[in-house]
């Protein structure tokens, strides 16, 4: 099909937004070429220097990166596999199922920010209730002041919080699966794992992909979480890319130089995510 | 009232293509597009319909330019493959619907639908939801709705294809009776069809569509009588005609060193050398006195058997008219009904037929 | 095996909800304590362990001025900036994902693939990266701390998400329905408003959900954006975190807020047992 | 209409004290100030009510509630009250109160008409803000001012920002335990030295560790040593530099502390500061669980709730601990910041065996009124009605309120023991602690006031944090922040730094 109209339908939705964006984007780039900052507010022109910077002098961007590369990469393979078992367990045959999918949605449902000021109290190494009960034992782990652990506790929040997307698009999809496949499993006499493996993981694959590079985008914001509960530390264990351009941006006011920062991450990113979800393509549907 | 096509063509870019089709149609009159599947006929029909605007050519109705007239004011109607109807509303909602769209008094809508309902069978039906039907009641709504409107072009885009065996039957039934009732009438009706039976029974016009081009474009009958091209006669046989390469050689049809008969009679006007010549699986029987062909493959379907024989390179299908059973690798004498043998050039033009060749 | 399944099934689904529910009855817990059950270490029953108190709840309902965090008005201005974001992004992203879906697009090397890309790759920018921009380009037009202004941001936060789930939607909603609507003497727009719209209410409840669950959630743009005439209730809340945070009535805060969108999972629920969601989702 | 007022402007604390339960007009329709009533004045509630300033809107942004912010709030709503003036109040973090206002700064706009912030903000913000007019300065309230907050408010001898409230940090300890004979025996006995206020960071060091990890209360819970701002944000600088002064700031050196003047050369990598890392490396030990992810709060809620030993840092959990349903209610005392029995030279390049202290003048809370408001007059006005002595007088007694002392008057320990119910012993203390360190000491070091003042402090944060958290050795660590602060300097230009710079360094070098 093919009309006229076709544009009628289109062009609010996408000049709506190209209206609202290309100000800011525009913008973005031209203060990436200026020296802005919290001295020097102004659109002076000084070329690539922030991006010389970035590339040949600036290790913690590219170390964040690595971190946030590791954070997200864990926290939607967790949300992906505890979503998908979860979504299993309550797909049928379970009692209080209403219950238990209502239970399951809720943390989506909260605001990340203020959910984690709430963490940071459970976590609270000496007045919280997570160390009261390791204390039992006479343990006292540092979950927001140890290296290893703060990641710990970013990546258990993070699991926390968004899990449930992953499980309402699973569950989602294991409800509209066809019935007759599982038929002829079980004609076959296949067993659960096997009707799972070729069967209804197969079956999965398309929302799975969908899920993983949805949440893989909103992950790689991580943001609201780290500027809560460690404001990137202890030292820098906990520093995000978004983080770092925060702290570059609206702290230090190097608005330039965040600029600068910000379209590098975005052109990383774009990358990143096509050729990721060129990947899970590949491992994903290869049975089929 | 005519609808002329000329010289339609759409790029095979996307999964729709037409080339260069013309036709003329005329209202009171059945026809079938057949051809197999992705030979072009939904996008014909979607183009009739104006779903799809063609690249060039062009479409006339009583003369004037159909091209400009958007889909919604074509006056046409269309059933699909799949049963589509639309899912929000009722029976009678749906079959309403295009009233409604005109604004027709309800009184009249009234009347129209529950006539259109009882043509199609489905009286009583009005307050039932689209999803409570089965699939032959939901094809049963979508005709309704097309018959309602007494349209101009009514488009059938291989309507039964969905459905199993014995509903294809009777509904196939049911059609062609409300059809000729229709064909009597005012429209156009397109029939689109894989199925050769199918477009035989409905008889009519036949447009034998492949690759995006109109083949041949006759009555069921001569089409039947006489394929003008090898393709052509695969296409419109269920199951496709046998060819041969063969030759024709002092008087006689040589199809291998040891498959040679006379030259029938209506051949006799061939002057010697190669054709692809074409026997109808019916034509084909088992008898002494035959060639000697193996079996390869041997299938019963109702009360018939598909028998797939082979002599060197000679294969072909014969199509017995009883239930047998064969050992695969046996060997069998076939006979050939030579009085029913066709001839094609070697570029697939008809030659001979046993119905005296091309109108 | 079937014992052993369901045993660990149970099991696994409790520890879980456990999991779920720990933070919210610690939350519930601690607004009722006061400073003293705060920093006496760790207590989790009233009565038992402290002396509960309202003092948490109370500061909901007073200003600022007595200590509280009223929070009353940016419950209320969350609410309608969501609800009116999400409305404009769902109108627009739904009509933008059916051309996308229905209609082919080339302009030089960019075809449908791309432009939806286009939508979606809005989420990928981190918010840190337009907020400057936005506060030049909305103060330009006055528009820094209004409703409005709020409201356009919102658009580019939430639309994507409504395109992305639309797009998917229609993809899986038979064409041949809207050409039926056609034949059937429907305009494109009124074969869009009759016939494919009400067919597509449980995508769009899906992604109205999405969009409120997103557009509730956000705290950063509304933070940078937005200076007293119109105060989002992440932005109040996390206004309680001062130097001496009073967890107590923050706990209390954090609560009321979550409560709106735990109908919101209800709902959900309900549309997904009844199979509305299924097809909309998948 | 206003029939109890008094006339005359005095402020004393005769004054002051005599004023005490002294209901009037005021005290009625503002409880708040039911102790002292209205005091006369430039800005005082009688002043105020006779403006008019009604169909007028003043927007604010400070603190969250309740530091701060509450204050804010309440004084607006009587303000309001008073002058029929509008006022909106936002609240925001104390991490985000710098960009809050800088956005809008920078991108030209004027949401605000006031603005409150910290005085070291004061160079990136001046060129958006309007100076103190000369008729507040002048003003009676404002000769009350000691001269440290005077300074701390000004940009080379002009007042920017208006003065609310004192900020200082100063050592808080146990009494119960440092002059608990049989600690003290205990102590002697176990490490052969005194337990006394610690004088240098070292005795600091040996007591949290000693008194680190058991119930030394008897209330059932553990306690620690020392509670502390350790988390990277944007306070954790200001501990670091506290605890360096007395190693790093020699008072027969001149010419910069955070950077030699001449040069611009960072000195944050010097043996003093190193050694100053060095000492808070080792109190990661003697902290709470956590501690070292504690912010201000936690450090106010540790200290203030009966956690530590000691705590050392701005006035909160002093008050906290002395409000009256605290359990450790005047159990606590107030001491200078320890000092160093060696302070290094950077001229000679050796230590001086000596012992040193300075105090280290930190920032503290201010507001100031921006230049593109449109309501100059009245915001002045709220300012000076905010630190109006009836105002001031009944804030500093509300802990949650950070409020704190930075009048002449304030430092008198009668207020606090009649008002608050402190122990007269404390009061006195306290007073005189606080004093010494406004008036008495001359090597003082004032805040680093530098353009891009955030990016010198959060490579400072981040630097520190690298060595608490065993990424690096603190000489490395250090190494890392000067290596950042050269950076840093380059981009800015060193000649602008060292121009703001120069300012407060002439401040150090005239004493």
């Amino acid at each position: 099909m093919n009309f006229k109209h076709k544009y009628m339908f289109l062009l609010p939705g996408l000049l709506v937004l190209l209206g609202i964006l290309i100000f800011p984007i525009g913008f973005t780039v031209r203060l990436s070429l200026s020296s802005w900052d919290s001295f020097y507010p102004g659109l002076d022109f000084i070329g690539i220097e922030n991006y010389i910077r970035l590339f040949t002098d600036d290790l913690r961007f590219w170390e964040a990166f690595g971190r946030l590369s590791m954070l997200s990469l864990t926290t939607v393979f967790l949300q992906y596999v505890i979503g998908f078992s979860l979504a299993l367990m309550v797909w049928k045959d379970i009692v209080f199922q209403r219950f238990f999918r209502v239970l399951f949605l809720i943390p989506m449902m909260t605001t990340p920010v203020i959910m984690t000021v709430i963490w940071r109290t459970v976590f609270h190494e000496s007045l919280g209730p997570v160390n009261d009960f390791f204390n039992l034992f006479g343990m006292n782990p540092l979950w927001l002041s140890s290296e290893i652990l703060a990641k710990f506790t970013v990546i258990l929040v993070e699991v926390w919080q968004w899990t449930p997307f992953m499980f309402l698009l699973l569950l989602a999809g294991l409800l509209s699966l066809p019935k007759e496949p599982y038929l002829a499993a079980s004609i076959d006499g296949a067993g659960p794992i096997r009707t799972f493996v070729y069967v209804t993981f197969p079956l999965m694959a398309p929302i799975s992909i969908g899920a993983i590079i949805i949440r893989l985008i909103e992950a790689s914001k991580i943001m609201d979480t780290v500027y809560v509960l460690t404001s990137g530390g202890p030292g820098t264990s906990t520093e995000t890319s978004s983080f770092y351009i925060f702290i570059k941006g609206l702290r230090e006011f190097q608005f330039g130089y965040s600029a600068a920062l910000s379209l590098t991450y975005l052109i990383i990113m774009i990358i990143s995510f096509t050729i990721i979800a060129k990947i899970l393509v590949k491992l994903m549907v290869r049975g089929n | 009232m005519s609808l002329i096509a000329s010289k339609l063509c759409l790029k095979p870019d996307t999964e729709y293509h037409l080339n260069d089709v013309c036709f003329e149609m005329s209202k009171g009159e059945i026809y079938t597009i057949i051809g197999r599947t992705l030979a072009g006929k939904t996008t014909l029909l979607k183009t009739i319909a104006g779903l799809i605007a063609p690249e060039s050519g062009s479409l006339t109705l009583d003369g004037a330019d159909f091209g400009r007239i958007p889909v919604w004011k074509r006056e046409v109607a269309m059933v699909y493959q799949q049963f589509i109807n639309y899912p929000h509303l009722s029976v009678y909602e749906n079959v309403a619907f295009p009233l409604k769209q005109r604004r027709m008094p309800k009184v009249e809508i009234r009347n129209r639908v529950m006539r259109a309902l009882s043509q199609v069978g489905l009286d009583g039906f009005e307050n039932r939801k689209i999803q409570a039907l089965s699939g032959g009641q939901q094809q049963r709504v979508a005709l309704a709705r097309s018959l309602v409107k007494e349209a101009n072009i009514v488009l059938l885009d291989e309507p039964l294809v969905n459905l199993d065996y014995k509903l294809r039957e009777q509904l196939r039934e049911e059609f062609r009776n409300l059809f000729s009732a229709k064909a009597s009438e005012n429209s156009i009706l397109i029939y689109s069809s894989t199925d050769p039976v199918e477009a035989m029974q409905l008889g009519g016009q036949i447009l034998v569509m492949d690759e995006g081009r109109i083949l041949q474009q006759a009555s069921a009958k001569e089409v039947y009588e006489n394929p003008n091209s090898t393709k052509v006669s695969q296409i419109t046989n269920d199951p496709a005609m046998n060819l041969f390469e063969g030759t024709v050689a002092d008087g006689k049809v040589i199809l291998s060193a040891e498959i040679h008969f006379e030259l029938p009679q209506h051949c006799q006007a061939l002057p010697q050398g190669s054709y692809i010549f074409g026997l109808r699986a019916a034509a084909i029987s088992l008898a002494d006195g035959g060639f000697p062909f193996t079996v390869e493959l041997s299938e019963i379907s109702g009360s018939e058997t598909f028998l797939h024989l082979k002599h060197e390179h000679v294969q072909m299908v014969g199509l017995l008219d009883s239930v047998q059973n064969f050992n695969i690798g046996e060997t069998v004498s076939a006979q050939f009904d030579t009085a029913h043998l066709y001839a094609f050039a070697t570029d697939g033009r008809l030659k001979s037929s046993p119905y005296g060749g091309l109108k | 095996m079937g014992l052993l399944y369901s045993t660990l099934k149970y099991l696994a689904v409790t520890l879980w909800s456990v999991f779920v529910i720990a933070p919210f009855l610690w939350a519930i817990s601690t607004s009722f304590k006061d400073f003293q059950s705060v920093t006496n270490g760790a207590t989790y029953i009233p009565w038992v362990d402290f002396e509960p108190t309202l003092e948490g709840w109370r500061a909901l309902w007073k200003s600022p001025a007595q200590g509280g965090v009223a929070i009353v008005e940016p419950f209320f201005n969350s609410v309608f900036v969501t609800a009116a974001g999400s409305a404009i992004s769902i109108v627009l992203g739904t009509l933008a994902a059916y051309a996308l879906s229905r209609f082919t697009f080339k302009a030089g090397p960019i075809r449908n693939g791309d432009i939806t890309f286009f939508f979606i790759s809005q989420r990928i920018m981190p918010p840190v990266v337009l907020a400057i921009p936005f506060f030049i380009m909305l103060g330009k037009f006055s528009l820094l701390d209004t409703l409005m202004g709020l409201i356009l941001v919102y658009i580019v936060l939430l639309m994507p998400i409504a395109v992305w789930i639309m797009v998917d939607f229609f993809n899986k909603v038979p064409r041949e329905i809207d050409e039926t609507a056609l034949i059937d003497g429907c305009n494109p727009y009124q074969a869009f408003y009759k016939v494919v719209l009400p067919n597509s209410i449980p995508g769009i409840v899906v992604a109205g959900m999405f969009c409120m669950i997103f557009g509730w959630t956000d705290f950063f743009f509304s933070f940078i954006l937005t200076f007293t005439e119109v105060q989002l209730l992440p932005v109040a809340i996390v206004a309680l975190n001062s130097s001496i945070t009073p967890w107590w009535s923050l706990s209390a805060a954090a609560l009321v807020s979550v409560a709106p969108l735990v109908f919101v999972a209800f709902i959900v629920e309900r549309f997904l047992s009844k199979g509305n969601l299924s097809g909309a989702l998948k | 209409m206003k029939n109890s007022i008094r006339v005359g402007v005095l402020v004393g604390s005769t004054a002051l004290l005599g004023s005490l339960a002294h209901a009037d007009q005021w005290s009625d329709q503002f409880p708040h100030i039911k102790n002292t009533g209205d005091i006369a004045g430039e800005c005082s509630y009688d002043s105020m009510s006779k403006k008019d300033y009604s169909g007028q809107k003043l927007t604010i942004n400070t603190h969250a509630v309740p530091v701060m912010g509450e204050p804010t709030a309440l004084h607006a709503e009587q303000f309001s009250a008073l002058t029929g003036a509008e006022v909106n109040v936002i609240h925001t973090p104390a991490g985000d109160l710098y960009s809050k206002a800088m956005v809008p700064f920078q991108a030209g706009q004027a949401p605000y008409d006031i603005v409150f912030g910290f005085s070291n903000f004061i160079r990136d913000w001046k060129q958006y803000l309007q100076p103190v007019p000369a008729k507040y300065v002048n003003m009676a309230q404002m000769q009350d001012i000691t001269q440290s907050h005077i300074d701390v408010n000004s940009w080379d001898g002009e007042m920017i920002q208006f003065p609310i409230d004192g900020d200082r940090h100063y050592l808080k300890y146990r009494r119960d335990v440092i002059d608990n004979p049989e600690y003290q025996a205990k102590y002697k006995a176990e490490t052969g030295n005194e337990l006394r206020i610690p004088q240098t960071w070292k005795e600091y060091a040996e007591m949290a560790a000693f008194f680190n990890g058991w119930d030394w209360d008897n209330d059932g819970e553990l306690e620690y040593g020392s509670a502390e701002v350790m988390k990277k944000d944007d306070l954790m600088f200001a501990a670091f530099f506290s605890r360096s002064v007395a190693y790093s700031k020699n008072p027969r050196v001149k010419g910069g502390f955070f950077f030699d003047l001449e040069t611009m050369e960072p000195l944050i990598n010097g043996p003093g500061f190193v050694e100053a890392l060095t000492d808070w490396v080792e109190a990661t030990k003697y902290v709470p669980p956590g501690g070292i992810n504690f912010g201000l709060g936690d450090e106010i809620n540790s200290f203030g709730g009966g956690q530590t030993l000691f705590s050392f840092s701005w006035d909160d959990a002093f008050v906290k601990a002395m409000e009256d349903d605290s359990p450790i209610k005047n159990k606590v005392g107030a001491a200078p910041l320890p000092g160093a029995t060696r302070v290094w030279n950077r001229d000679s390049g050796a230590w001086e065996q000596e012992f040193n202290q300075a105090p280290y003048i930190v920032w503290g809370w201010t507001a100031a009124v921006a230049k593109k408001s449109k309501n100059h007059d009245m915001a002045f006005d709220y300012l000076c009605f905010f630190a109006n002595d009836a105002n001031h007088q009944a804030d500093i007694g509300i802990g949650r309120f950070g409020v704190n002392p930075f009048k002449k008057s304030d430092f008198v320990p009668e207020i606090y023991v009649e008002r608050q119910g402190w122990d007269p012993e404390i009061a006195k203390q306290y007073a005189d602690t606080l004093m010494e360190m406004e008036e008495g000491s001359t090597n003082r070091v004032f805040p680093l006031r530098v353009p891009g003042v955030f990016q010198f402090n959060s490579a400072v944060a981040t630097g520190t944090s690298k060595a608490l958290a065993g990424q690096l050795s603190p000489q490395e660590a250090l190494d890392e922040v000067a290596a950042e602060w050269t950076k840093i300097v380059k981009r800015i230009g060193a000649d602008t730094v060292r121009e703001a710079y120069a300012i407060g360094v002439a401040l150090e070098d005239a004493e």
